[in-house]
This record gives C-alpha cells, structure tokens and sequence, in this order.
C-alpha cells in the first residue's frame, strides 16, 4: 500500500469539507505513480469535536500515515492529543490553526485567515453603512472557533477596538437582542432565525453572516425573505456581508441579495496540502503560515471574483 | 367421529418436560375437563391446540385432517376458538373493540371500508346481556375488575361458529353468578355439536358440566374417563398423585 | 333487575367532554393558544401575516413526520432514523432532478428509497425480532452515509429542468395565501386521523401498542402492521423531505440532523405515550406547534442565544406539566 | 412424593452456562473479540500497544455514561440529558478551575451541578410522573444552555493552578501503563455490578422495572429509588465529564454533543432491555467496546469516509443480529 | 375487641360509585368471607384498608386507632397484608426475590450489608413446601403458571406475624390440591388470632373456612351474618339480586 498524506477535517456534513476533499482527489489523479496517496476522512459531524480527537489519534496509530493534515474544530482539543500522542510524522493544520501558545505542536498552517475573513465582511458592511446601525451576527456551531475568529474580525473592523464580545455602540454598531444567533450549520434554523430577527426588529440595518448555511443550505426562503429588500440593499440601506461562496450563494450576489461574499478556497487548501506534507517529510523549508486567498464577490463582480 | 384426535404430544422448554407424550380424542358435542396440578402442562396443552405452541413431538388431527399449525390465527380459521388464561386484553381498547379483534365488523365498499362502532357496540352489548355481565362495551378494559375482563375474554368466542372451544380457568375469577352463565354457555356449544375443553380447578364446574375427564399430573395424562364413572374424590386423588394412574 | 344491567352497559364510564379534558393534547393546546396570545401582545411583530405565514410553514416539517412517528409510537415502538431518512429523500431526489429527470421520477425515487428504508426497518424490528431503538439508531448513521454517498457530500441546488415546479411546490401558497407545506400537513393529518380512528388498521396499530402478545393471539397481523407503520414512518420522513427541499432549495447531507428527538419531543409533547397504545394525529400536530411557538417566540423576545436551549428545554417540561398536575390532583 | 416435591424446588430451570449463552452480552462480546482477532490479522497497526492503549482509554467515556445509562433503563426509564450534562460539568470544572479554585473544588463544584440536575430529573420523574423521555429531553436543551451561559461560549483550556493534576487525571497512565480513565471505568463497573447483584437498591432497581406498581405495593420505595437513578445517571455524566476534561485539556459547548445516543445504544447492545427490568454493567462495558472498535477499525481498514456511517450503523444492527438468530431459532 | 372497624367507608372513581356507605367490624382471629358479583367493589373496598386508595368518605380503625394510610407500605408496617388479585409480581425476578421484595434477608454490617440469597432460597423453599407448591425459588417469575404465581404471591403473606390478612381471591387459579392448602393456611392464620378477610367467587372455600359472610352489591354491604346462619343459596340469591337484602 502507498504512503498516506492524512488529511482529517472537523465534520463529513459539510460540503465545505468536500471540496477540500476534491483537492485531495485531484491531487491523487494527477499523481498517480507518486509513493504517496493522498487520504481523506472526519467524523461523521462537524459537532462531534472528541471524535475528531480520536481519529487524530487512530492516523497517527497507523503504519501507513505518513505526515498528517488536521482541520481542528476544537484547537485546544487537538493540541492536546497531539502533545499526547507525540507523532513521529510532520503534523500541519489546514484550514484551521491551533491557538498560537500550541503553534510548535504544527509545522504550518495552511488555509484561511479566518480573522482576515471576518475583517473583510466588517469592511463591507462598514463601507455600506459608515456610521454604524443595528447589526446582528449569524454564527454556525456554538463552539467552532474559526466562526468565532470571523466574528472577531469583523467586530474589531466595525468598532476600530480590539476584542469586544458584544457590540453596545462602539463606533456606532449595536447588536440587537436576541444575537449572535447559532444556525448549528443548519441552513433552515438560520433562515427561519434570520426571519424571526427581522421581524422582532423592522429596524434592522445589517447581517452579518459568519458562515454560508442560510443563503447556501436555503437559497430560496433566503431569497423570498430578502427579495422584497432587494432595493434597499442595492442602496446601502441594507446590508448583508456573508461568508463562503458555496453552492447558490454567488447567484444569490447576482441578484443583489447580498451586500457582499467573501469566499475561501477549499479546493486550493486540499489540492496543495499533500505537496506541502511532501515538502515537510522531505524536511524542506516551509513558510508558516501559508495563507489560502479568499475570494470576493459584489453583486458587480459575482462572473469573475471565483478563482478556478 | 373425532374432532380433534391428538397423538402422543410432547412439548419441552429447555429442560423442563411440560406436555409429556399425551393423547386423546374428543368427540363433536363433547365436553371434557382437564384438570391437574399447577405447572401440569394444561395450558402448555391447549396452546399447541391453539397454535401458540407447536408440539416437540406428535401430532394433532382435526375433523380428521392433519392440524400442523403455525400461529394462531391459523387456528381460528380452523374453527379452534380459545379464552387464554391470561385473557390476551388490550388494556387501552374498549371492551367492544377487544371483543371484535381481529375479526372487526365494518361498514362501507371495497378499500373504503370502515369501522362500524355501533354494531359492534350494540352486539357486544347483546352478547354481555346474554352473558349477564355488567359489562360497558364502550368502556376501556384497562379499569376494568377481573370478572368483567374474563367476560370479555368469553365473549370472543360467541362471535363465531366454533367446532372446538378451549377454555382455560375461564370460571376463574367470575362470581357466581356468571359461573352458572359460563357452564350454561358451554352446555349451548355442546347441545349446537361444539366440542369444549374446560381447564378448571373447579371440581363442581367440571362435574357439572364434562362428558368426560382427563387429568394430568406432571405433563403426563394419568386419567382419562368419563365423569359419570369418576367421582370428585378420585380425580382429587388423581391431581395429587394419591392415586397413581387410573 | 333487566333494566339495570342493560342500563349499566348502555352506560360510559367518561363523558366525551371529560375525556377531552383528562387529554394532554387539550392542555398542550391551550399552552400554543394562551402562548400565542401572549405573544399577540407582548410583541407587535408576532401576529402579523408574515410571521403567521412563516410560523404555519415551519412548523409542517416537524409535524409531517410527527404524525408518522405517532403511529410507531402507538405500537411502542420508536424510530429514530427519520432525520437521517428525511435528509437521504432529499438528496435523492435533489440528485435524480440534478441529473435532469423530471419532477415525477425524481418524487418517486425519493419515496421509492423512504418505502425500501421504512421496509429494511420494519422487517428486522417485526420478523427478526430486533429492538426498534436498535435498528433505527443503525439506520440513523446508514441512511446519512448513503446520502453523502448519494450526493458525493456537495450542495446540490439545481434541480434540473423541473427545478421551478420543485420550488413552487414546496415554497408556494397556492390556496388563500396559505403556505403549501400547511395544506399538505392538513390532509395528512386528517388523512392519518381518519386511518386512527375508523379503519381497522388503525385499531390494529393501538392494539399492538396496547398488548402485542393478545393481537398476536387474536390473529391481527402483528408483523405485516409493523413492517407497514416504519414504512409509514419513513414516508412521512421522506414526503417531508421532499417539501423541504422544495421549500429551502438546496439539499445539504446536514439536513434534518437531530430532527429525531424534535419529532419525537412533538409527538410526546401532544400525548403520544412511548410506552404504546396511546397517541392522536391532532396531538402531533399541536406539539409540533408548540415547539414552533417557542422557538419563534425567542427570536421575536430577542432572548438572549445562550439561554435560548432553557428556555426551549423548560418549555417541553412545561408542556406536560399541565396534563401532571391535573393527574397529581386526580389522584389524590 | 415428599421427595419429588423437595426435588422440585430444588431445581432451577436453566443452568448458570445455559443462561450465559442465552444472553445478548455474551454474543456481543463474542463479536467484539473476532473483530479485535481479525483486526488484529488485518491491519498491522490495530495490536499495537499505541492503538490498544487509545482504544481501551476511547472506550470508557461512553462506557462509564453507559453504566448509570443502564441502571436507568433498568427501571424502564431513559435519559437523553447526559451528552449535555457531560458538557455542563465539564463546564463548571474548568470555569471553576479557571478561576483559580484547586481541583478539588473544582471536582466538587462538577459533582456537585450531575447531583443537582439528576436530582431534577428524577423529582420530575418520580414524584410528579413525567414521562422521563420528556424531562430529560428537555435537560438535553437547558444543560448545554446554561454550559454556554457559565463559559459565555469560549473555550475554557487553563484550568488555573491544578491544571497540571488535572491533565494527568485524565491523560496519565499510573498503573501498568493502563491510561487512567481505563481504570476508573473497570472500578465503576465492577461498583456498578456489585450493586446491582448484592445489594437491596439494585434489586429494587430490577423490580421496579419488572413492575414498578408490584414494586410500589410491596413497599419498595419507588420514588426514592428513581430519583437515585436518575442522580447516578448524572453523576456518571459529569464524572465522564471530568476525566474527559483531563485528557482533552480544553472544553468548548460543543463536547457531549449527540452522545446520548450512543450510550443507549451502547446500553442497549449490551444486552440492557429498554422496556425495562434487564440490564448488566458488564453489558455497557462491552456494548461500548463494540462501537469503539468498530469505529477504530475504520480508520485503520482505510474505509471511505462517506461509507463509514453505513459500517458503523449496520454494526449497531449486527451486534444485536447473533442474539436475535439465536432467539429465532429457539423459539421454533 | 374489633381488630378492624370500617365506618361509612365510600369511594368513587369520577362517575363511578365503586364502594357506597360500607360499615363492618372484624375481631381478631375472625375469618370473614367478601363475596360479590363481579364489579360489587370488593377489591376496592381491600385496596382501601391495604393502603393503595384512600377513601373518598368514612373512616377505618385498627386496633381503636385511626388508619390513616398513605401509601401501601404504611399498611404493611401496621400489620396488614395482602394478596392482591393481579398478584403484583415483577416477572423479571425470581420467585424467592418476589417474596421477599420489600424485606429483603441481608447479612454483613451496617452500610456493607448484603443480599442473602442463600437463606432467601432455602426460606422461599420451605413456604413452597409448606404450601405444597411445586414452585422453584430460583426460577424466573415468567415463566411460572398461574397456580406457581398465585403461590409466590401467598409466600408473602408468610413472611411476617401480620394482624390483619387480606386475600383477594387467593385460590381463583390455584388447583384443589393447593386450595386445601391455602384454606388450611387460612385456619392457621385465625389459630394464631390473625383476622382474614377472604374475597372468593367460590361458594364451597367460603362456606368451609370462614366465620361470617359479607356480600356486596353494586358498592353496597347486602349481608353480613354469620356462616352458620347462612346457605350457599341465600348468598347466591343476596349475590345476583335475588334476594334484596338481608
Ligand atoms: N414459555 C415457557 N417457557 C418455559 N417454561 C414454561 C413456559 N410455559 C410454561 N412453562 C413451564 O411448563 C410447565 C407447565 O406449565 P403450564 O402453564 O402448562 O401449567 P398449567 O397446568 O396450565 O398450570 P396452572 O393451572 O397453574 O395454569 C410449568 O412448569 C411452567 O413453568
Ligand atoms: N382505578 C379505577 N378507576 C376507575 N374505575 C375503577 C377503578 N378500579 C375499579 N373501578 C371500577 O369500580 C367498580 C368496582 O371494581 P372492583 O375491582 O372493586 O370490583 P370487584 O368486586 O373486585 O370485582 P371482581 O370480582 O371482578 O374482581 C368496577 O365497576 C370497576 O370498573
Ligand atoms: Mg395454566
Ligand atoms: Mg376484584
């Protein structure tokens, strides 16, 4: 049997994940005669943060394993498991990196700058609305700390300060209550949560939506709640900024249903990851972190922000 | 002719012997009683009959056929009706509705069929009256005394045109009353040339009522006459193993 | 003497009236009903059209599958596998549509698979024997496997050439602005109510639940009812799935996750007892509700996201709380 | 006749080796020892001491959750609160811990939240007749809730001064290189199945579930008892809650989630009967071994991720397959 | 001195008047027989002085004291005993566990006390043989006949010196063997002073173990004289109606 190149992701549920293992994929039909393979797997849910601790461990058990990619949805879970367990193979993180106090338990990084992500949704929505509004902040799982890290940026962005859990007026953003809401990666609680806000709070001036789930798990009540805005938000009135640019969403920013996408490159992270673990086994230098791009849409841009 | 012929029946569960090679024959318009012990493998007996059981070894005919059941069900299409000893109620249907399980009556065409509660109330009404049980066919069983229960149970078998009734300790836990109600019920089948198995504890119930006794002691039948040439006092004797084997 | 005892069987023990009363499903009702009042003036956003239009539909996906869930519940047995099957249906569906089949043949592929799903349980739980917990938990992990199998994991949200008949079936209001996922729930309602309370196999279904051993004596078809209830357990997963996807438009293989204990937590909350023998159409759809009410309720409140989960767990106390203490005091 | 009859009741139907081989644990534990053999031949990374050592450790959350689990469906009783509980406790652990308080404060502050959300449970439970499917469904939402309210939803991953004991309760190895939670799990067991079979509480725990109104009428003190039940289930949450805490050495409000069902489900494989009055502790030690070798070995074996749910749900089903052949052809 | 005094004891179930206005006194060491159609409210009237309702009008005396009973367990420790007519059995426990369920033999000290299965077998064996039922302590309940339970539930009467003992239909499914038994058991029972109260469909049980009679109907007292001064036939007629009252 080859060689295995791991790659471990928080959840099998999400498509997210599946175009990271359609890099994976790629890479492997494109080397074939490599001595290496490249090999994908999770728990079955995003949710289930011990069972991703305890395939880690199972990869590092296996004879086969030969450098290992983790997507941690719990850092502080995975770092421990890794001080544990101790591997004798180059461990890296892809798409989610441990806290940085645990950054020497990995080689590198590799993914989104989930911060930077956030940030640039904050500048969006910043941009649409200078003086500020009510906001509310759509989160996915409560615990999933890169939505947590977006929630972060896009704060810091919107207020100009550091570190604000909640927004009471700093530089003139409030979140209504009832907010952040946690959609649980559920694009039907999203939508149906997003509609019950908008209708507890008519003056509503922004969403901001840390993860794709209610425009690309429900595309069509996102739209039928949002279609009769569509005006105001093509005026700024409104504004959406919303992350990933899976599925419908893009088509969603055509029709100027949302302010603003900012996208990740999951195909990209899981397409380079196994060169990268290559460089790591042969013990080339590798830059850490290595940052994926992310890509932007507006409703101007939507026919050519997706890098291919 | 025999209705129901049973030839060297056995029946075990695990080790213990419950029904031990046991055979007899009844004729259409007989009643005969079984009686014996606790844990003598009455119940064990009628089950096979019923189809709840199927026996170890031998085998069973009926109006000369063979009698190879498989559920019970099968039996009652046979013509085999059986009041269980632990009467097979549901305890949140009504009194009606248990009383027609499995053969509901139903008004209405083709698939469209549905359930005629008022017929089936108003019969269940008709067959407690003749058995004079104050019994509400409209009522859940679940808060009903024991008495009423078993008249339930009985009144399964007054639906249809049995050729065999087996009846298990059905005077068990009924007054008076009904006792002489339930005797005289099982002197109608027999006068219509319904053969009846009676499973009673009851020495007056069976010598009232029995053509013929049978007795079984430890899974094996050690009496079977008829009643007229036994008396209370033998099949006593018999039951507890005073007297060995008649 | 005559007179009396034909009276005492003419008689009922419970007035139609009373037992209205000693129901949990009355009690839940009027929590939905005194909720939505409350509501109705606490919040000036709740009684509006668009919040009853978004409340109905919401609460029909829940409630489609918690009818089928009442009827396994009734013969005391459980399933959990219907969040996983609802999610399987979709993507089959999503998927045959995708590939460019029409609306037809994709619905029936979908139910097709909820049918063979419903069957496989059915027949390990009544003729193997098998525990129903057992066996749908099992299928609960299959039936997801399958879907992300089904679909290769992606989001599938182009439905091929029937695509819009697809969305407006599940996201239009076709009849007096009503959503049609609520007219479809209506008559399966009814349709389930009627099964309950005037066909025979719906006295079979609370016989089973009651005392299987005596249905089995009484020669109903003890294992044929089964294997029919998990397929109808399933259909209801399945014919929810497909409005689902119609409704939301896209299929994820995330969808209808812990819906299980949801649906479940709907039909109990509306009488059903897991125990068996007990449960009415009515009752799910008015548990449904009231879990709906709840949840809308906290977004409309603007309660606090890290206290919504007591206050929806409470809620579900709650709930039975009414039927207990009207018994606790019954019973004294 | 005297003799016969003193023979008689001498007499026990089925001997100590045939109700072994009746029983459902036995045959789990048959599968969960040709499973290790075979994997053992199959992969060279299953016997390694680095894989047995992750497996055995793996086993015991859901196992020790399995065992109070199992005294719960024992006396026909379920709950679905203890994937939640197992969060909120070890959520006061760590911000306790966090705060600066010593482990044993901390221990005792957790211990102290399992005892008072059991003692819920099971009031409603006993004392008030709440179907416990409802009670501790709701738990299952106001549990993880009031987690996320006590860590306003952060990770929590300093635990103050005793950090470091409590890392090494949880991750050590002090006995034979055994990892530690392995050894409170086989204490807790050999606990669990000593009361169970010796004293007067677990045979009141068999009777209530045989007949709790027997029970009740013969002075048993039923809802004593079940409060207790429900408190241990608890416990046994938060005590999981804490080793786990120890070995991940962070707690976010997503740990525990959807484990309930595994624990019945591992309850259940080992043979506890939901319907009530059957149950072993031994039985939820192998039921938990059963999903976590088979969940190991898929990794090993290097099956596709998307087919691993139809592997894992079709062993839930399989594992209860032996036992239901068995039965089958017995009852013939 | 009446061990037993009920005074205008009624209780209804919502529109159901199951017991109306029964008053009766018991001595120590009397034996009195209930009877009563089916439904008469003869296992209600029971289950009020065993402690499982409360009465819903009237009061009860044990010994010239108020009983006052909240729960089944408080008529136990006054020295009541019962042999309920569903039995309350668990099934999933043994014979001997059965009986002794609730007062369970341990041995050991203080908290470390144990379950004594050795002498809880060998003392469940000797009631069995005392009551000459074939009656394994070591086997399942389940799997036990009819007469096997109605046995173990008998057992429990046995364990403890009670002053009051209520059978309901104690020998309803038990064979003749074993009702010669219990009605002896019943006149060891009034040998050593202890008051029974015997409920029984079974005219001849009655007649031959009891002192008094006491016949109900629908809820209400009809009789209550002594044995010798009645018939089988005037309680038969006090029964269904026949006779109105006495
Ligand atoms: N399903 C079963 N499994 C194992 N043993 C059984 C089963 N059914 C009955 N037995 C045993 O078989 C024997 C005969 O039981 P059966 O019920 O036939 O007795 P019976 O004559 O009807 O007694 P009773 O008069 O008490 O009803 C008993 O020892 C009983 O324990
Ligand atoms: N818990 C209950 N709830 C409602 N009605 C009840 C309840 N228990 C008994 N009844 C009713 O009270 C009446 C008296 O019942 P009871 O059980 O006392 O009769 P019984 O004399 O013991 O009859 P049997 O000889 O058949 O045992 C019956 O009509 C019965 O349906
Ligand atoms: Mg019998
Ligand atoms: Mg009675």
């Amino acid at each position: 049997a080859k060689k295995q190149l791991v790659i471990v992701v928080k959840g099998l549920d999400n498509p997210f994940f599946e175009a990271i293992n359609q890099g994976c994929q790629k890479w492997n039909k494109e080397n074939p005669d490599s001595e290496y393979e490249c090999f994908y797997t999770g728990p079955a849910s995003t949710s289930d943060e011990a069972g991703e601790a305890q395939i880690v461990q199972d990869v590092l058990g296996k004879a086969e394993t030969a450098a290992i990619a983790i997507s941690p949805s719990n850092a502080k879970l995975i770092a421990q498991t890794l001080k544990t367990a101790n591997p004798k193979v180059p461990v890296m993180t892809l798409d989610a990196d441990l806290a940085a106090e645990d950054s020497a338990l990995r080689k590198t990084y590799l993914g989104t700058d989930n911060y930077l992500m956030g940030a640039r949704i904050g500048e969006y929505i910043k941009k649409a609305k200078p003086k500020g509004g009510k906001i509310c902040t759509i989160e996915g799982n409560p615990g999933a700390d890169n939505i947590l890290r977006r929630a972060q940026g896009m704060r810091d962005t919107l207020t100009g300060q550091k570190g604000l859990a909640e927004l009471k007026g700093e530089g003139g953003w409030t979140e209504v209550a009832g907010c952040p809401v946690f959609t649980n990666d559920n694009g039907a609680t999203g939508v149906q949560a997003m509609t019950d806000i908008l209708a507890a709070n008519p003056d509503l001036d922004a969403f901001g939506i840390m993860g794709g789930w209610p425009l690309f798990g429900a595309p069509q009540p996102y739209r039928d709640l949002f279609k009769p805005m569509a005006e105001k938000i093509s005026k700024n009135e409104f504004v959406i900024g919303a992350a990933d640019t899976i599925g419908d969403e893009v088509a969603i920013a055509k029709e100027g249903l949302v302010t603003a996408l900012v996208g990740q490159r999951p195909f990209e992270m899981g397409y380079k990851a196994p060169s990268v673990m290559m460089d790591l086994i042969a013990g080339k230098p590798v830059e850490d972190p290595v940052f994926t791009g992310l890509d932007e849409c507006t409703k101007d841009t939507v026919d050519t922000c997706i890098q291919k | 002719m025999a209705v129901l012929e049973l030839a060297n029946i056995s029946k075990h569960f695990g080790a213990i012997q419950a029904v031990n090679d046991v055979s007899f024959s009844l004729a259409a318009g007989e009643v005969v009683g079984l009686m014996g012990d606790n844990g003598a493998g009455k119940s064990t007996l009628v089950k096979m009959i019923a189809g709840n059981f199927r026996p170890s070894h031998g085998t069973m005919q009926l109006d000369g056929q063979d009698l190879i059941l498989h559920k019970p069900v099968e039996a009652r299409q046979r013509g085999i009706e059986i009041v269980h000893q632990d009467l097979a109620l549901c305890n949140n249907l009504t009194a009606a509705a248990n009383v027609f399980l499995g053969r509901e009556i139903r008004r209405g065409f083709g698939p469209l069929r549905i359930l005629d509660y008022k017929t089936m109330y108003r019969r269940a009404g008709e067959i407690f009256r003749e058995l004079k049980s104050e019994t509400r066919p409209r009522d859940l069983v679940k808060q009903m005394s024991g008495g009423q229960r078993q008249a339930v149970a009985i009144a399964r078998t007054m639906l249809a045109e049995a050729k065999l009734v087996l009846m298990d300790e059905p005077t068990a836990a009924i007054s008076v009353r009904q006792v002489a109600e339930v005797l005289a019920l099982i002197r109608q089948l027999r006068d219509r040339g319904i053969a009846v198995i009676l499973i009673s504890h009851r020495m007056p119930d069976v010598f009232s009522v029995a053509d013929r006794v049978i007795v079984m002691r430890r899974g094996r039948k050690v009496a079977d006459k008829p009643i007229a040439a036994s008396s209370p006092e033998e099949v006593t004797g018999l039951i507890t193993g005073a007297i060995e084997q008649v | 003497m005559a007179i009396t005892l034909d009276q005492t069987i003419a008689q009922k023990q419970r007035s139609w009236f009373a037992s209205v009363f000693a129901s949990q499903t009355f009690w839940v009702l009027v929590a939905v009903v005194l909720a939505c009042i409350f509501l109705s003036f606490a919040t000036s956003s709740f009684a509006t059209p668009a919040n009853l239009y978004n409340i109905t539909r919401n609460v029909t996906f829940i409630a489609i599958i918690a009818l089928g869930m009442t009827l396994v519940i009734i013969t005391g047995g459980i399933d959990l596998s219907v969040g996983s099957v609802l999610c399987l249906c979709s993507m089959v569906l999503a998927v045959t549509m995708h590939a460019g089949y029409g609306i037809g043949t994709g619905i029936a592929a979908s139910i097709g698979t909820a049918l063979v799903v419903g069957a496989f349980n059915g027949i390990l739980i009544a003729y193997l024997g098998f525990p129903p917990f057992v066996v749908t938990l099992g299928m609960l992990s299959i039936a997801r496997s399958l879907a992300m199998v089904a679909s290769n994991n992606t989001v599938v949200f182009q439905f091929g050439p029937d695509h819009d008949k697809l969305l407006a079936l599940g996201g239009g209001a076709w009849l007096f602005g009503i959503a049609n996922p609520v007219l479809y729930m209506a008559v399966l309602a009814l349709l389930t109510g009627f099964v309950l309370r005037w066909t025979r196999f719906g006295r079979y279904v609370f016989a089973i639940g009651g005392n299987e051993h005596a249905a089995t004596l009484t020669g109903v078809p003890v294992r044929k009812i089964k294997v029919a209830i998990y397929m109808i357990s399933a259909l209801s997963a399945g014919v929810a799935g497909i409005i689902q996807t119609g409704w939301l438009g896209a299929v994820t293989t995330n969808i209808g996750a812990g819906m299980e204990l949801q649906v479940i937590a709907a039909a109990v909350i509306g009488g059903a007892n897991l125990a068996g023998g007990v449960g009415t159409a009515f009752g799910a759809i008015v548990g449904a509700a009231l879990i709906e009410v709840i949840r809308n309720s906290l977004g409309l409140l603007g309660i606090n996201a890290f206290w919504q989960g007591t206050f929806i767990g409470g809620a579900i106390v709650l709930a039975v709380l009414f039927d207990r203490l009207r018994n606790l005091r019954q019973s004294e």
